[in-house]
């Protein structure tokens, strides 16, 4: 069970308190009506599924009710960086670049008040 | 290929048991196939097996990264019914219902396949309707079923709480009689001794890394073991299929997400059909050894772990006790996980694909050991062919861009 | 019940036993005698009790084996009355306590004298591992026949018939430092840990913690081993950051370092949970920990040797012979030969021999053992054969003599005539497996490690393993590595330990194990005496054998071919041997046979423990509207929507009979249409919406339009997913000009909630608007009904004038003297007034209208009734009349869509699909059976031709059915292929008792169609 | 003054009132507390309960000026006057929960919006839709580690602290206003569920109900 750092409540919670929502950084076309039917069906349905890097959308619902952003590893399960909406993740598949300071607290193991 | 009989038993019991034959063999591979199919789990196998019995198509090589039926198959809960709601989805179950039937004897092998009924309860008025509506439509697509009341329940299973005091009272149920279990394991191990006989070459430790097209068809595979070509590519890889399909350069309409399951210490006899609730959301059957055998729904999240989150057991043993709570005392022995791929419309996707002669059978979800048959015999017919089996059709992967989705949540609600 | 047995293997003195009280107890309807400190399992060796259980498949007699979690052999029943049984306790992890009552899972009349016992000798010849998948197969008809009689044999013990009298519950637990297992390693680590003022746990599954300290032969700073343990868990006792948690065991290993531990704390006191001062404890408790950094001090487990009857009783494993005697005080036999590959067996054979019992011989298979150990036995004058093994052990119910005979063990073969010594006991040790279960819950994979024999775990970060865990056995080194394990943890959580001394510990000196699990026989595998490797479900290194010459050549599948491994002790004594044998019959060495995967749990955990609390009155929350009181009083039948009961209707008892649904769903539509009515409707979700851009984000997230709706106004709205799929409608108004109050069905409130969010969070934080719900802070009163206005004038200061208080609007006012929100909006079709008032003044109003309102016919009524009314005036229920694949247009509410809205609202562009425009979707209409006796039923299939073979073509399905007592006929609501297109055209509806309805294609609008009532 | 609808639901005190805890009482019972109690629990019924949306800076001034209490600096945050009668919960980055005695919150609502004017946010009374509970003495803190699932240490959940989180199979607010005093705020709807939960799992406490 997965210990995530909110990072509008500033602190790890118990996944219970979350929700997963998916795949994160779907955009919705901005002109939905000059979408072929192919371009509207990957909007709604298509998505990555990569097995490694994920960068995924939960909500805190029990909580802040925020929603935000995971990148998590789907097969160790760890938690790579949390970060808000309308940032970028600074981990991806392809870079693992330096995670920024607050995600830099969310990694640490053993995190106590 | 050896036959198996009682009599057969008895003779190598004779002869203490020194002569029994490899049930498959471990061939190195072929430079060049006829059909490739990625996967070598149940519908792979499956696959493979009905190509070379039913479509002559005997150069066939089963490429499985791992050990054979390794993963889901290994992982489910065996339950094998086919009361699915929609016209499509229903043909497509009930055509493995009737492979079923006669699957031990086909194969040689016993997979143990049980028709002890399958209820699923209803539990508020609105799944009284939705249990009428799919029992009325399986009578018309010649599926069994009937509707019970909670008397008629209760009489089915006298240990389980129909009273009226329980949280969610059960005010009835759909009954299919013939669906029941299966022997998970021996599914895959019957498929992959028939498909090897008929000279299928099963290659277990052979990972695919990547695909070889050329001009929009596919001609090939690269593996850990060197290319292997072939014309026809058919990817049965489950959970897996999405890394597959990045690796042709396409997305599927896929999600791989944790699927628990867990067993109790086996007990004495006690239940003998296979009883299913969304609405509390967990479901049991007790298997020839005497566990319990138990599952619920999926993690919300993507997961390629092998593993969920613990809550989700808790809610499960939670149904569970307050369907039965004479169970509150019996011990829970293991748990575990399997990784399944989940479309949108909870319907599986049997489907050709952007490239040619590359063709998926993914996206079971919670319901791929039941389609068992039925999959690998409608996959083979499309493969063998190169265009898709009438029943698998409406499964094509761009019925999402048309809209022309199979929504069967209703039936898939709780995994199975 | 017969006379008590005595004592029979009790020894003179020793052990942690309470001699000065005498326990009695009961097994298998006999009587017998244990103490205070005793498991079941040393009590029934203290009394001389060989046989505890028939094995599962060949129903051989089987004794007890070990001493802890891995004994595979002493299942038994528990409990001496029906609610109280618990199936396939461990005897070995059994506390006694007076008047336990046990029984045998398996024996057939009984245990002694096994009839099933024969068919095992006979047939097991014929029941290989996987018999069954090449067998029963014809004829086809007869398997579930077959089956019937295979299933008589299956399970251990049995459930109980009655439902459990005890409860338990969690406890949500958060430390830095979570240290699993309290022998050597972890109280070496707790105590470090513990000195940094880190919040450290200690779970030990044991009675007492200490692990193997409590039977050690070595001493710590020159004093014998329990007193360090008792001074240690002293200390610790004392400290407020510590908690220290006996007979509690760490079962599962979750992501992210969430480890549940089960804590047994009634169990060692009696059958069902104390009464302490007249209240109920609990019998067991989940500690759900969340730990910072967790600390696997779970120690090892011994294996045993894999030699031909090494299941027949009296075959132990060395490591519990020992714990026997030195904890216990019993001796569980007399003469004693000991097999082992390493030198901590001998430790066995010096206990026995302190003990006053003899000794026959130690059988070592290394050529030239030369250990400390090995030297005490020598200086003792014990026997020592080396390079040698017991290759069988005779006898029936009990060992009689062990053969021993001189192997080699590259070869793989017997390599000397073999002696036969007589005994009544074989210890056997083939050396420690780490118990690495935990870690492997993790996903990690372990490591095979030569040089001890075994795999170590591999460690996720945060994860420390020390002592035997981690392949470490010599004392002194465990007691290190586990304080640089608890400094470690405690540190990387921010605390810094001071520097812990350790006591003296007597180095021994150790000679290395030789790598023996299968010992060979004079005949080859397949041809000697069953050998076993696990022993509870009775599989064979025979069948092992099997497996791999079948193809079965992943330890993956030959434990599922053998099932070996899927017992009740998870393999915990016989997987390795079987990787070894299995790696041996394949040529292979271990590691690349695989590793072998635990799961959880460690060992197996009641379901009412992990279910807790959430069960009976608390499975599920209920959810009560302010007027729920008033409804019980009322004799309200509820139907669950969502978590709420609502009111389903208000049965009456007339004549002295209580109303069935349909003549009270009668009686309440009729005083609805003819007088007036009242629903509680607080349960409608209510969602406040504040900011300059509410009316925008209403006009993106609804089909319909909102530019214009003026205050005071209400509107119905449709929403859509971007599917284009109806998933919620509802009427929302608008209070003040920034100001709207939205309305969702009862059971998508939440989930609504929600949806607003997502699209205002990620999508549009550029619009200005706030969502707050606002359920439960009002209460909603609907009358409705012709005499609706006269009932409501009586206590309201709101003007009721059908001109000044127009149908749609919504007035502020006083209703009861309370204030109130009065709605008039419509879900029946009459002149309706929804009186929405804080809840906490909802009853008063409530009232308060009954008492004016028994004049005009006041009626309560329920969903069901609600249900008819609006079926009657063809208002749809989201989730009945839909599932998903339903859009506006399938609806025919297209009055509802605002297609030329300037922003592409949720769910616009999928209605152009090639599928969505599709022209014989399925669509909504009603459905008017030709006999209006009939009432369709609800999920009825559609079909145009009923004479159709069978497949036959379904167009749709009935989704709402009633009887109207308005129409006094039956009618229905149906979605139907084209439907809109087939006004007036017949369909049929085949029913299961082989009747066909017939129905004709409607308007789904059956009562006032111009909406006149509800304008009034 | 914002364009938003405000409404005083309140009224003369002779008309009759129940609190969410009302039915609880007459279905379940209330057990005395004793001396044996080592937890009681009371509701404090009938209070004032707004929720507060917006920009902090905009709504810091506002409460300061009106309430004479500033938002809480940091997440999590609880704030309260000296007699701890009113007090101000931060819930998200643009949301906080304010509490004041029963009567006072459609004054302090019209007070704030005065003051706010044209600003963006959003005031929404929620006093008839959810109600307060004390836990007070010994066994409070394990009485709740067997009902939240946050933690609630000391060294982690001190004074001056609130928690939106898990209760069991609903959720509440957790509050320590005092060193002695843990507060619940549950939704009316599942007052009854929280009610019966804490009374069974505080049954081996001898949990009694103060009224």
């Amino acid at each position: 069970m997965f210990y995530i750092y909110c990072p509008y409540c500033g602190e790890h919670r118990e996944e219970e308190e979350f929700h997963p929502k998916g795949q994160a950084h779907i955009e919705r076309p901005k002109d939905p009506e000059a979408c072929s039917d192919e371009a509207w069906g990957d909007y709604l349905f298509f998505r990555d599924n990569p097995r490694g890097v994920h960068h995924e959308l939960w909500v805190h619902a029990v909580g802040c009710r925020k929603f935000f952003n995971v990148t998590r590893h789907t097969v160790t399960y760890e938690i790579l960086e949390t970060y808000k909406m309308g940032e970028q993740p600074s981990i991806t598949a392809d870079a693992q670049g330096q995670p920024r300071e607050a995600v830099a607290a969310s990694r640490q193991e053993g995190v106590r008040a | 290929m050896q036959r198996y009989s009682g009599f057969g038993l008895v003779k190598h019991a004779l002869s203490h048991h020194e002569n029994w034959q490899r049930q498959w063999r471990n061939p190195t591979p072929k430079k060049q196939y006829d059909v490739i199919i990625v996967g070598g789990g149940g519908h792979g196998l499956a696959t493979a097996y009905y190509l070379a019995k039913e479509f002559g198509v005997t150069n066939v090589a089963v490429i499985e990264k791992g050990w054979l039926g390794g993963g889901n198959t290994a992982r489910n809960t065996t339950i094998v019914r086919s009361n699915y709601l929609w016209d499509e989805a229903a043909a497509l179950y009930e055509h493995a219902m009737k492979l079923w039937e006669g699957l031990s004897q086909d194969l040689n092998y016993n997979v143990m396949f049980s028709q002890r009924g399958v209820l699923n309860l209803g539990h508020t008025l609105q799944d009284m309707r939705d249990i009428q509506r799919r029992v009325n439509a399986n009578r018309l697509n010649g599926i069994d079923g009937e509707v019970l009341d909670a008397k008629g329940v209760q009489e089915l299973v006298p240990i389980m709480d129909c009273s009226k005091n329980a949280r969610y009272p059960v005010l009835g149920a759909s009954w299919q009689p013939r669906a029941g279990v299966a022997r998970h394991d021996a599914v895959a191990w019957g498929y992959a001794r028939g498909a090897d006989a008929l000279g299928v070459d099963i290659l277990q430790q052979t990972e695919v890394t990547g695909f070889k097209i050329r001009d929009g068809q596919i001609y090939g595979v690269h593996t850990n073991r060197g290319d292997i070509e072939a014309k026809t590519v058919g990817c049965v890889a489950a959970g897996n299929s999405g890394v597959l399909a990045k690796m042709a350069g396409f997305k599927l309409p896929l999600e791989s997400h944790p699927l628990q399951a867990l067993v109790s210490e086996p007990i004495k006899p006690i239940l003998d059909t296979v009883v299913m609730s969304n609405h509390v959301h967990g479901y049991v059957s007790q298997s020839d050894k005497g566990d319990l055998v138990i599952g619920a729904g999926i993690d919300g999240y993507n997961g390629y772990g092998q593993r969920g989150s613990y809550p989700t057991v808790e809610h499960t043993l939670q149904a569970i006790v307050e369907m039965f709570p004479i169970f509150s005392r019996v011990r829970m022995n293991r748990q575990w996980g399997g990784i399944v791929d989940t479309c949108p419309d909870a319907c599986p996707i049997l489907s050709k694909t952007p490239v040619k002669g590359l063709f998926f059978n993914c996206g079971w979800g919670t319901g791929g050991f039941k389609a068992t048959p039925g999959s690998g015999h409608v996959f083979a017919a499309s493969l063998a062919k190169g265009e898709m089996h009438p029943i698998a059709e409406p499964f094509s992967m761009f019925r999402f861009h048309s809209g022309a989705l199979i929504d069967e949540h209703g039936a898939a609600g709780v995994a199975h | 019940m017969s006379q008590s047995k005595k004592q029979v293997h009790r020894l003179a003195k020793g052990g942690r036993i309470d001699r000065s009280r005498t326990l009695s107890f009961t097994f298998n309807g006999q009587s017998y005698q244990g103490h205070p400190g005793d498991t079941l399992a040393s009590a029934l060796l203290a009394n001389g009790v060989d046989i505890v259980n028939r094995s599962f498949k060949y129903s051989r007699p089987r004794g007890i084996v070990a001493a802890g979690a891995e004994e595979p052999n002493a299942i038994v029943q528990l409990g001496s009355t029906e609610a109280a049984q618990v199936p396939n306790v461990r005897a070995t992890q059994q506390a006694l306590f007076a008047g336990l009552t046990a029984r045998s899972t398996n024996g057939w009349p009984n245990v002694q004298r096994d009839l099933m016992g024969l068919f095992g000798k006979l047939g097991g010849k014929f029941m290989p591992p996987g018999f069954y998948y090449k067998t029963f197969m014809a004829p086809a008809s007869l398997w579930m026949t077959y089956e019937r009689y295979i299933r008589k044999a299956a399970g251990l013990g049995r459930s109980p018939m009655e439902a459990d009298p005890d409860t338990y519950d969690h406890l949500h637990q958060h430390c830095d430092v979570l240290v699993v297992g309290g022998g050597a390693a972890g109280l070496a680590a707790a105590l470090a840990a513990a000195r940094s003022s880190a919040r450290v746990i200690v779970a030990d599954e044991q009675e007492e913690m200490g692990g193997s300290l409590l039977d050690s032969r070595e001493t710590l700073d020159g004093k014998p081993a329990d007193q360090w343990v008792a001074q240690v868990v002293k200390e610790l006792a004392g400290y407020d950051n510590v908690t220290l948690l006996p007979r509690t065991t760490a079962n599962g290993y979750h992501d992210h370092h969430f480890v549940t531990l089960h804590e047994r704390r009634t169990e060692h006191l009696g059958e069902t949970a104390p009464l302490v001062k007249g209240r109920r404890q609990v019998r067991a408790r989940m500690h759900r920990v969340r730990a910072g950094q967790v600390i696997l001090a779970t120690g090892a487990h011994e294996r045993p040797l894999v030699y031909a009857g090494n299941d027949v009783p009296g075959n132990m494993l060395a490591g519990a012979v020992s714990t026997y005697i030195r904890r216990y005080g019993v001796a569980p036999g007399h003469k004693l030969v000991l097999t082992t590959s390493n030198d901590y067996g001998y430790r066995a054979a010096l206990d026995w021999k302190e003990a006053g019992r003899e000794v026959v011989a130690i059988v070592d298979a290394r050529q030239s053992p030369a250990g400390d150990w090995v030297e005490a036995a020598r200086a003792q004058g014990i026997k020592i054969i080396t390079g040698s093994a017991v290759i069988e052990a005779k006898g029936g119910s009990r060992v009689s003599a062990a053969r021993v005979a001189k192997i080699d063990i590259d070869a793989f073969q017997v390599s000397g005539p073999a002696q036969e010594l007589a005994c009544d006991t074989i210890a056997s040790s083939g050396g420690y497996s780490p118990v690495i279960h935990l870690a492997s819950h993790t996903g990690a994979r372990p490591t095979w490690r030569d040089d001890i024999l075994g795999f170590v775990p591999s460690l996720v970060k945060g994860v420390h393993a020390c002592g035997g865990a981690n392949g470490t056995y010599a004392l002194g080194e465990v007691l290190a590595e586990g304080v640089e394990a608890g400094i470690k943890a405690a540190a990387v959580t921010g605390h810094a330990a001071p520097a812990v001394s350790l006591p003296q510990v007597k180095a021994l000196k150790q000679g290395p194990a030789a790598p023996l699990f299968q010992v060979p026989h004079e005949k080859p595998t397949l041809r000697a005496p069953k050998q076993f490797v696990d022993l509870q479900n009775d599989v064979t290194a025979a069948g092992i054998e099997l497996a791999t010459r079948e193809g079965f050549e992943s330890i993956e599948h030959v434990k599922r071919y053998t099932a070996m491994g899927f017992g009740t002790d998870q393999g915990k004594l016989g997987n390795i041997n079987g990787m070894a044998i299995a790696a041996r019959c394949l040529g292979r060495p271990i590691p690349e046979v695989g590793t072998t995967v635990f799961r959880p749990n460690y060992t197996p955990v009641t379901f009412g423990a992990i279910v807790g609390r959430h069960c009976r009155d608390l499975f599920d929350p209920e959810r009560y509207t302010a007027l729920h009181q008033w409804h019980v009083e009322h004799g309200a039948e509820f139907e669950d929507v969502g978590q709420w009961k609502r009111p389903w209707y208000y049965p009456q008892t007339v004549n002295g009979k209580v109303e069935t649904l349909h003549e009270a769903v009668a009686r309440e539509c009729s005083a609805v249409r003819e007088k007036v009515g009242i629903l509680d409707a607080s349960t409608l979700g209510k969602i406040d919406i504040q900011g300059p851009d509410a009316r925008e984000f209403l006009a993106r997230v609804y089909t319909n339009k909102w530019e214009k709706l003026a205050v005071g106004k209400c509107r119905y709205g449709l929403m859509c997913k971007d599917d284009g799929m109806v998933t919620d409608d509802g009427v929302t108004s608008c209070l003040a000009d920034n100001h709207f109050l939205m309305t969702t069905t009862t059971g998508g409130a939440a989930a609504i909630l929600e949806w607003l969010e997502l699209w205002h969070q990620t999508e549009w934080p550029e619009l200005d608007v706030y969502f707050s719900s606002v359920t439960d802070h009002w209460a909603t009163m609907t009358i409705t009904g012709p005499e609706a206005r006269k009932l409501l004038a009586e206590i309201t200061d709101i003007d009721l004038d059908k001109e000044s208080f127009k149908f749609m609007e919504w007035r502020a006012g006083k209703v009861a003297g309370v204030p109130a929100r009065v709605y008039r909006i419509s879900f029946t079709g009459e002149l309706t007034f929804e009186i929405n008032v804080q809840a906490n003044y909802a009853m008063h109003v409530w009232q308060t209208l009954f008492k004016h309102g028994e004049k005009y016919g006041l009626t309560p009524y329920g969903t069901e009734t609600m249900h008819v009314l609006r079926a009657e005036k063809g208002f749809i229920i989201v989730g009945q009349d839909t599932d998903g694949s339903v859009t506006p247009e399938d609806l025919g509410m297209q009055w509802c869509v605002g297609y030329d809205k300037p922003f592409s609202w949720i769910g616009k562009r999928a209605l152009t699909r090639s599928d969505t425009k599709r022209e014989n979707r399925k669509q909504l209409v009603g459905l008017k059976p030709k006999d209006p006796k009939v009432v369709l039923e609800e999920g009825a299939q559609i079909v145009f031709d009923p004479k159709h073979a069978i497949p036959m073509p379904m167009a749709g399905h009935v989704t709402s059915s009633y009887y109207s007592p308005t129409l006094d006929s039956g009618f229905a609501l149906a979605v139907v292929k084209g439907g809109h297109q087939k006004m007036g055209e017949t369909v049929y509806l085949p029913m299961a008792d082989g009747q066909t309805h017939e129905a004709k294609i409607v308007s789904p609008i059956f009562y006032d169609p111009k909406g006149e009532r509800q304008n009034v | 003054m914002s364009n938003a609808a405000t409404f005083d639901t309140r009224t003369d005190s002779a008309i009759p009132v129940e609190s969410p805890l009302a039915y609880s009482y007459r279905r379940s019972g209330a057990p005395a507390a004793g001396p044996e109690s080592r937890v009681t629990l009371r509701e404090r019924a009938l209070l004032g309960q707004l929720v507060l949306r917006g920009g902090a800076i905009v709504l810091d001034e506002a409460v300061r000026e009106v309430l004479g209490l500033g938002l809480p600096g940091e997440p999590q945050g609880l704030v309260q006057d000296e007699r701890g009668e009113r007090s101000i919960q931060w819930l998200s980055p643009d949301e906080w929960l304010v509490i004041v005695p029963g009567g006072e919150e459609f004054e302090l609502e019209t007070r704030l919006r005065e003051r706010l004017g044209d600003a963006h946010y959003a005031i929404s009374d929620v006093s008839g839709g959810q109600t307060l509970l004390e836990l007070e003495g010994e066994a409070a803190r394990e009485l709740l580690m067997k009902t939240v699932i946050y933690d609630v240490h000391p060294s982690h959940f001190p004074v001056g602290r609130g928690v939106t989180t898990v209760f069991a199979k609903a959720t509440a607010i957790v509050r320590r206003p005092s060193e002695e005093r843990w507060e619940l705020v549950v939704r009316r709807s599942f007052a009854d569920y929280c009610y019966r939960w804490l009374l069974d799992a505080g049954e081996e406490y001898a949990i009694g109900v103060v009224r």
